[in-house]
């Protein structure tokens, strides 16, 4: 039985007044690939961005390993290991590519900007560009480079393939999955497209109106057709 | 011709003089996109400090100099811990509100505590007097003060846009929940930013005082100058803030030799035609 | 459980919500000015200018609040309609309080089309500091043309005629008064109906993402525009009747002070909102009133005290925020 | 049929990159084309350039016939030619029903009218109802937009761009982020389109792409590489290195 | 009974030390003359005008007199502030006393303002003999744009040109000028002999005065002549040494040698808390509670405005600035204008010395404006 690397325990939380999360309890081995679905509004950037600290918490624990991080700020999450990749990808407009990615290394050497250039060598024509300056597909691929650079031990990831050429949706997804068996890292994926979501993870969570309304594997998933009519409104997967 | 050398050394020390006063403001509202008004009221308690420290307890010039820098950040600390961190991020109206605010409170407790009248900083014997240019004469502390401006300007740069904390810093401006999420601490960021921006503050308005005598109302008075030429040069930029204050200090100066009676229309009609060019500042990066 | 969900069934908006609240701004601008004048019977003349300040920020709500310009140089528009009021009188002699507003109402439009033209070349810091040099010239120029304006004296010499030959201006500020409630609520109704027409809905549009707004084929700056020189004719209503009720124009009228001033009112009592710009003059005012009597060497301190503490505890400002709170109230019902 | 909609030797260079590289196309009525491509190929570049939100360094742009790059955005909005964005840019406190109630009115020319208000527009009211009835928006019409999902926002942005009736539709990624459950209303209210309407849909999502375009235009930095049938495109070697990957492979196509 | 005395000045913000000397002024006289005239009670009730805002005077003036029920006006640092009210006394029927506002015409807005300070024609006129007589010829004239800088202008022009001197060149800069240095440049090459200079007193003058020094104008042999707002005593010791031997025409200085002006600044000492604040607006505050003293005898304590200002036409006394009358015709103080240099005391500090005197100085600036 593998360690525990997440832990989320009957967690409550939204924005302001408006409560969306609503008693979601799961852990994560580590090393496990997590996919996190549901239909669209139904609270899956908000899980997220409340394992990253970012909106608010009404109830509820989070734990990353042994540490209890439920009131540990963003910043420290972040420290502790927890790396978020946006769904409005956030890049830094005013900074350059180079800039961009150069916060994301914590505390880790310049030297390995080289890795994101590896993984995605566009950005490396562009990195004197600013951040607003980049194409959309651009700005999702330094997104995802500047988050990885920091070497998180836990990666949330929000449709980090949306805007991106089928080309690289593959490059990337494999690179994903290399990440996770190789760095011993913990990747959660929330992800629109059904199919390539289930082929990455090995353990799956359908989110329904803020609740945790399903979770298994992706083999139970797919045979489990209510489920998927009901919870992601598609009709059948292929 | 002579007179052009004269008018254009007066221009040159005039500009600088409004750099080292304004540059801090340049950081609070370029970098860290807050509106502070309150910029004024650092610099004036910079001045009552060092002037307290030199007239009435006698210091030299230069340690009063460095209290008045120290003394100025450590009654910011609370300020920043308190206030201004609910503005950081907040719409500019609401910061326009709370800096107003806090500069009338400045304004009030120095009339309470150190009377309405001007204060002086004597200055060191060094910097007393008129240095000989050849064509004329120059005051020695104008010399010292366009020094000043070159070594904050040239330290700033640096620190902005050569080192990791300047990266940090607009990265946690653009955007700082990301900011945080990648890890940076945010919150020390600003604080440090922010000393940093009080202590120039409080430097300029030592600086300064020979120009704009400090007294209470110093910091209303000269608000509008500051607010005009760190956007003119484009806010954040600090080669701009640098060419914005040479360049209205050039036009103010000429357009009060050359017709002192229309010397506000000169100035502020530069300021229009410069924003109407360039309309994020000289030097103001697209947002 | 207050999930997000819960309110599927919500039918189209209804329009009678905001009929009644046209109505209840009405009723309460009626009923405020009832309390000022029994409980202030002696004191009409500070209620009269509250009005004409409330008329200036009023005005700068059209343009800060609902289109997102930032501007501390609204004064320019209030001090020209002032000025053009008062220059009718002092000059030529036209005294008819009516055709002084008209002048008022004009003089504060064209200076709010020139204004309009030259602040939204810029957006954000930039056009604030455009806004500052703008009024710094009007100021100036008023200055220097003091045949006209008789300059740092103030322009005297106006002597308004009684309303419909009928209602005197007088020492008890009466006339003044029920002309300026009036005058306020009149404005305030046209602006109500302007905020949520079309036009309105066109200019809260641009605050929000001009970009968008030409992207469906309007134009930003041509809607802005007008709006200004709508701002302006509303100014100057309170320019003019800043002339009229007080007989002298000053240069402060058209000041960056009188700017900066409404300014933080308007922020004060909730930006985008007409009861906001109307609350936050009102509160200012009785504040500003009430400290500078009771304490004038320390009154700035505790004005400053109340922004801050207005801040941190209103954000949205002071109606801004409680309107939020009634709403918060009602949706938990 | 005459092209409603043409480009000739578009070019546009930022600094040294040229990111439009002599592009030429023309479109005629009822056109269904995808434009796909590499990231940063310039396909939102293209898009800007045509719409006026750039200026492109030389080349033309002409709609139904008239040569319009002399003319601003504004203009070739008025002139039909509409856009979405790909990151959407909708008003954060406004509703839905206030966003395609401004389109609406924008469209019709009202919005200089100082009095009145869209709600006391029947005619307005009905197609507001109808139109985010299609896109399944008729439950968040009253809320403001910063309070709904990023999904339910694209599907608004699309809302707001069919309000204005065009002639020529650039949809700029219109998909993304929206939920496979939810594409098919896009795919239904795209297909409602009236039939005369030429669209030029840019997209990632192949699936989407497939059973929308009748015609499909590569772009590989800045120049049109393909220009073709589907059922082609993913033949062709080029397109298939540098953009389609093993899509090509599986059997998608229907 | 209580008679109710309206003082509306600037008590707060920029000029708030203006505002204090007012309230300086006043507290002495009732402190030395006890606040009952008859058997009335005297009040004073003040209110704060911060800036030139006539508005809010008017707004304010009206508030005294329907509500308070003020039998007096009195105060006004600003002249529009005062003009602004002129228009109501006479329905109000209130008196009104100007204890500052230097403009000329005021007096003529209505024939119940009576002013005890002085005009700035009236100051700014004997400076003009004193640099003729210094052997000055060709003089330039710097003053501030605005009402009082133009009033002090022509004065100086009117009295130097009858003299005989020639003013070279006349120039008007901003209120809000930070930088003199171009100024100063600008008199260097003018030619001129000496400089007539008018600043109102606060910060602006400190800077004036550095840059005539550190631009070696002063060096240069270039005589300073101003009136003596330039050299309020507040400012002095800011001044410092850049003032000395600056020759400035005043109604009043806080060193004046006689046995009224003792007594005054002990009172207005006491009153205001340091001595080093105290300035001119004191001894017109001062002055004109003697005036409105006066009023209230002549009328019993019974509101009649017009009575009352026909009680103190011609009204003569010995103020602390020296002999003082007010002018039955304009209703304006006729006074003593000195001539005085800033020097430096044995205790290191700085005072306005008189050195001359021009005896029974009316205002010039109202036949000027015939
Ligand atoms: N800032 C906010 N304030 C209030 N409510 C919000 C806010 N952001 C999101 N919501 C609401 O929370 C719910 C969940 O949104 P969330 O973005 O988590 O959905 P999602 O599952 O990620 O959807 P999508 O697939 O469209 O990205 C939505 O109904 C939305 O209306
Ligand atoms: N203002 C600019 N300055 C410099 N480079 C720019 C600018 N705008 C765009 N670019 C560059 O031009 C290229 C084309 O950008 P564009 O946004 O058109 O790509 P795209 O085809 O839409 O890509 P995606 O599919 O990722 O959205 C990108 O490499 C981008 O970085
Ligand atoms: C010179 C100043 C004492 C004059 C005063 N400020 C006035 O307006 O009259
Ligand atoms: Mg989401
Ligand atoms: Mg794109």
């Amino acid at each position: 039985m593998p360690a525990i690397s997440l832990e989320v325990d009957n967690l409550s939380a939204g924005y302001g007044p408006t409560r969306v999360l609503e008693s979601i309890s799961f852990s994560v081995p580590a090393g496990a690939r997590l996919a996190v679905l549901g239909r669209n509004g139904m609270g899956k950037t908000t899980l997220l961005a409340t394992l990253a600290g970012q909106t608010r918490r009404y109830h509820g624990h989070i734990r990353l390993g042994d540490l209890d991080v439920t009131a540990a700020s963003s910043a420290a999450r972040a420290h502790k290991g927890l790396g978020y990749v946006p769904q409005t990808r956030c890049i830094f407009p005013t900074l350059t590519v180079e800039e961009n990615l150069f916060v994301g290394l914590k505390a880790r050497p310049k030297t390995v900007l080289e890795e994101a250039y590896v993984m995605f060598p566009r950005l490396k024509e562009r990195r004197r560009n600013l951040g607003n300056q980049l194409s959309g597909g651009e700005q999702q691929m330094l997104s995802t480079a500047r988050t990885i650079l920091g070497r998180p031990s836990v990666l949330l990831l929000d449709e980090p393939l949306e805007g991106l050429a089928p080309v690289i949706c593959e490059e990337l997804m494999a690179a994903f999955a290399e990440l996770a068996k190789s760095g011993d890292m913990t990747i959660l994926l929330v992800e629109q497209r059904i199919q390539s979501a289930l082929d990455f993870a090995d353990q799956v969570v359908i989110l329904e109106r803020g609740r945790l309304a399903w979770a298994g594997t992706p083999t139970d998933l797919s045979k489990d057709h209510e489920a998927v009519e009901t919870f992601l409104g598609v009709g059948g997967l292929h | 011709m002579q007179t052009i050398f004269s008018i254009a050394v007066d221009a040159l020390a005039y500009g600088m003089v409004l750099f080292v006063i304004s540059i801090g403001l340049s950081v609070t509202m370029g970098l860290m996109r807050v509106v502070n008004l309150a910029h004024g009221a650092f610099a004036m308690i910079g001045g009552y400090i060092a002037s307290y420290a030199a007239h009435d307890l006698g210091l030299g010039y230069a340690v009063a100099v460095v209290a008045a820098v120290v003394a100025t950040i450590i009654i910011a600390i609370p300020l920043e811990r308190f206030l201004y961190r609910q503005i950081y991020g907040a719409p500019e109206l609401t910061q326009v509100l709370m800096t107003i605010g806090i500069t009338f409170c400045v304004i009030g407790i120095a009339n309470y505590a150190m009377g309405p009248t001007l204060k002086t900083i004597p200055l060191a014997a060094a910097l007393q007097g008129s240095a000989d240019l050849g064509f004329r004469t120059i005051p020695v502390h104008r010399l010292f003060v366009i020094l000043c401006g070159l070594v904050v300007a040239v330290s700033l740069w640096f620190a902005i846009d050569r080192t990791s904390f300047g990266v940090k810093l607009r990265a946690s401006v653009d955007d700082a929940a990301m900011a945080a999420a990648l890890g940076v601490r945010t919150e020390i960021i600003y604080a440090v930013s922010f000393a940093v921006a009080v202590g120039l503050a409080a430097f300029g308005g030592v600086v300064g005082a020979e120009l704009l005598p400090v007294e209470p109302y110093y910091a209303l008075r000269y608000m509008v100058t500051f607010l005009v030429v760190v956007s003119v040069g484009g806010a954040g930029s600090i080669p701009g803030a640098l060419i914005a204050c040479l360049l209205l200090g050039a036009i103010d100066t000429t357009g009060r030799y050359l017709m002192p009676e229309f010397g506000e229309f000169f100035f502020y009609l530069a300021v229009i035609a410069i924003i109407c060019i360039f309309p994020r500042g000289l030097a103001g990066r697209a947002k | 459980m207050a999930l997000v969900m819960n309110k599927e069934n919500e039918g189209l908006p209804h329009r009678r919500g905001f009929v009644s609240r046209d109505l209840a701004g009405i009723m309460v601008i009626i009923a405020v000015a009832a309390v000022g004048y029994f409980a202030f019977p002696d004191n009409l003349a500070l209620l009269t200018r509250m009005i004409t300040i409330a008329l200036l920020v009023l005005s700068l709500d059209l343009v800060t609040g609902y289109c997102g310009v930032a501007t501390l140089g609204h004064a320019a528009l209030f001090g020209s309609g002032a000025y053009a009021a008062g220059i009718l009188s002092a000059h030529y002699g036209v005294n008819d309080p009516l055709l002084m507003l008209l002048a008022g109402i004009a003089g504060g439009a064209a200076s709010g089309l020139l204004s309009g033209a030259i602040i939204l070349r810029a957006h954000g810091l930039p056009q604030l500091v455009l806004s500052i040099a703008l009024i710094h010239l009007f100021h100036e120029f008023a200055n220097k043309a003091s045949s006209w304006t008789g300059g740092s004296d103030g322009l005297s010499g106006i002597a308004p005629d009684p309303i419909f030959g009928l209602f005197e201006f007088d020492l008890y500020g009466q006339t003044a008064f029920f002309f300026g409630t009036a005058l306020l609520l009149v404005v305030f109704a046209l602006l109500r109906l302007l905020v949520r027409s079309p036009f309105g809905m066109l200019c809260r549009g641009i605050r929000q993402d001009p970009l968008r707004i030409r992207a469906m084929g309007g134009s930003p700056k041509a809607a802005l525009i007008r709006m200004y020189v709508i701002s302006g004719a509303v100014a100057g209503v309170g320019g003019a009747l800043n002339a009229i009720s007080t007989q002298v124009v000053g240069l402060d009228s058209l000041s960056f002070t009188q700017s900066a001033e409404a300014l933080v009112m308007l922020v004060l009592g909730g930006t985008g909102s007409l009861f906001g710009a109307l609350s936050g003059t009102i509160i200012f005012m009785l504040f500003e009133d009430y400290v500078s009597a009771a304490n004038p060497f320390h009154w700035l301190t505790m004005v400053g005290a109340l922004l801050i503490a207005v801040v941190l505890f209103a954000p949205k400002g002071l109606y801004g925020t409680a309107a939020a709170l009634i709403v918060r109230r009602r949706e938990q019902r | 049929m005459s092209p409603v909609f043409e480009v000739a030797n578009l070019r546009k260079a930022f600094g040294g990159l040229a990111v439009t590289n002599d592009v030429s196309l023309a479109m005629a009525p009822g056109d269904r084309v995808a434009l796909i491509g590499p990231n940063g190929a310039g396909k939102t570049t293209f898009v800007n350039l045509v719409t006026g939100n750039l200026s492109p360094d030389s080349g033309e742009v002409r709609l139904g016939g008239e040569t319009v790059t002399a003319v601003n955005a504004i203009g070739r909005v008025k002139r039909g030619l509409v856009r979405s964005f790909q990151v959407t840019r909708l008003f954060q406190d406004m509703t839905p029903a206030e966003h395609v109630g401004l389109a609406i009115l924008q469209r019709n020319g009202k919005t200089r009218k100082m009095f009145g208000n869209f709600l006391s527009m029947p005619d307005v009211m009905a197609e507001i109802d109808d139109l985010l009835g299609k896109l399944g928006l008729t439950p968040l019409m009253n809320r403001k937009v910063s309070e709904i999902a990023y999904g339910q926002q694209r599907l608004l942005e699309l809302a707001v761009a069919l309000a204005l009736k065009p002639k020529v539709l650039l949809l700029d990624e219109p998909a993304a982020g929206v939920p496979q459950s939810d594409t098919g209303r896009i795919e239904q209210a795209l297909a409602d389109l009236p039939g005369d309407l030429a669209v030029l849909m840019i997209e990632h999502d192949m699936d989407l792409v497939f059973r929308f375009a009748k015609r499909v235009i590569v772009l590989a930095a800045g120049a049109i590489i393909f220009d073709g049938l589907p059922a082609d495109v993913t033949r062709n070697a080029r397109v298939r290195e540098a953009y389609l990957g093993n899509y090509a492979n599986a059997s998608h196509i229907a | 009974d209580t008679i109710k005395v309206g003082v509306i000045g600037p008590f707060s913000g920029p000029f708030a030390l203006q505002g204090k000397n007012f309230k300086a002024g006043i507290d002495a006289y009732m402190a030395v003359n006890g606040s009952k005239v008859g058997n009335d009670t005297v009040e004073i009730v003040y209110r704060d005008v911060p800036q030139a805002d006539p508005a809010q005077s008017k707004a304010l003036a009206q508030e005294l007199i329907v509500k308070e029920k003020v039998q007096y006006l009195a105060g006004f640092y600003f002249t529009p502030d005062a003009m602004a009210v002129t228009p109501i006394l006479k329905q109000g029927n209130v008196p009104m006393v100007v204890m500052n506002a230097a403009t000329s015409a005021i007096v003529t807005k209505s024939p119940l303002v009576v002013r005890t300070s002085f005009t700035t024609w009236q100051t700014s006129t004997p400076i003009a003999k004193v640099a003729f007589d210094a052997g000055v010829k060709k003089v330039i004239s710097v003053v501030s744009d605005y009402g009082p800088g133009i009033d002090a202008e022509n004065a100086f022009k009117t009295g130097f040109e009858k003299a005989g001197g020639q003013v070279v060149e006349a120039i008007r800069m901003p209120l809000a000028t930070n930088d003199f240095s171009p100024i100063m440049q600008r008199i260097k090459d003018s030619g001129a002999e000496g400089v007539f200079a008018f600043l109102p007193s606060g910060p602006t003058t400190l800077g004036f005065v550095k840059a005539y020094n550190e631009n070696g104008l002063k060096a240069a042999g270039i005589k300073f002549f101003a009136p003596g707002d330039l050299t309020r005593e507040s400012d002095l010791p800011a001044l410092g040494d850049a003032a000395l031997g600056i020759q400035t025409t005043f109604h009043y200085a806080v060193s004046h040698d006689s046995p009224e002006n003792k007594a005054f600044v002990a009172a207005a000492t006491k009153a205001i808390g340091n001595k080093a604040e105290l300035s001119f607006p004191a001894v017109s505050a001062y002055d004109g509670m003697y005036v409105i003293y006066k009023m209230i005898e002549a009328t019993g304590g019974k509101q009649d405005a017009e009575k009352a200002v026909d009680a103190v036409k011609g009204l003569a006394w010995v103020s602390p600035r020296g002999p003082v009358s007010i002018d039955p015709e304009s209703r304006h103080i006729t006074q003593n204008i000195y001539l005085r240099e800033v020097a430096k005391t044995d205790d290191g500090t700085y005072i306005n010395k008189e050195v001359k005197t021009f005896e029974k100085q009316g205002d010039p600036g109202l036949a000027a404006a015939k």
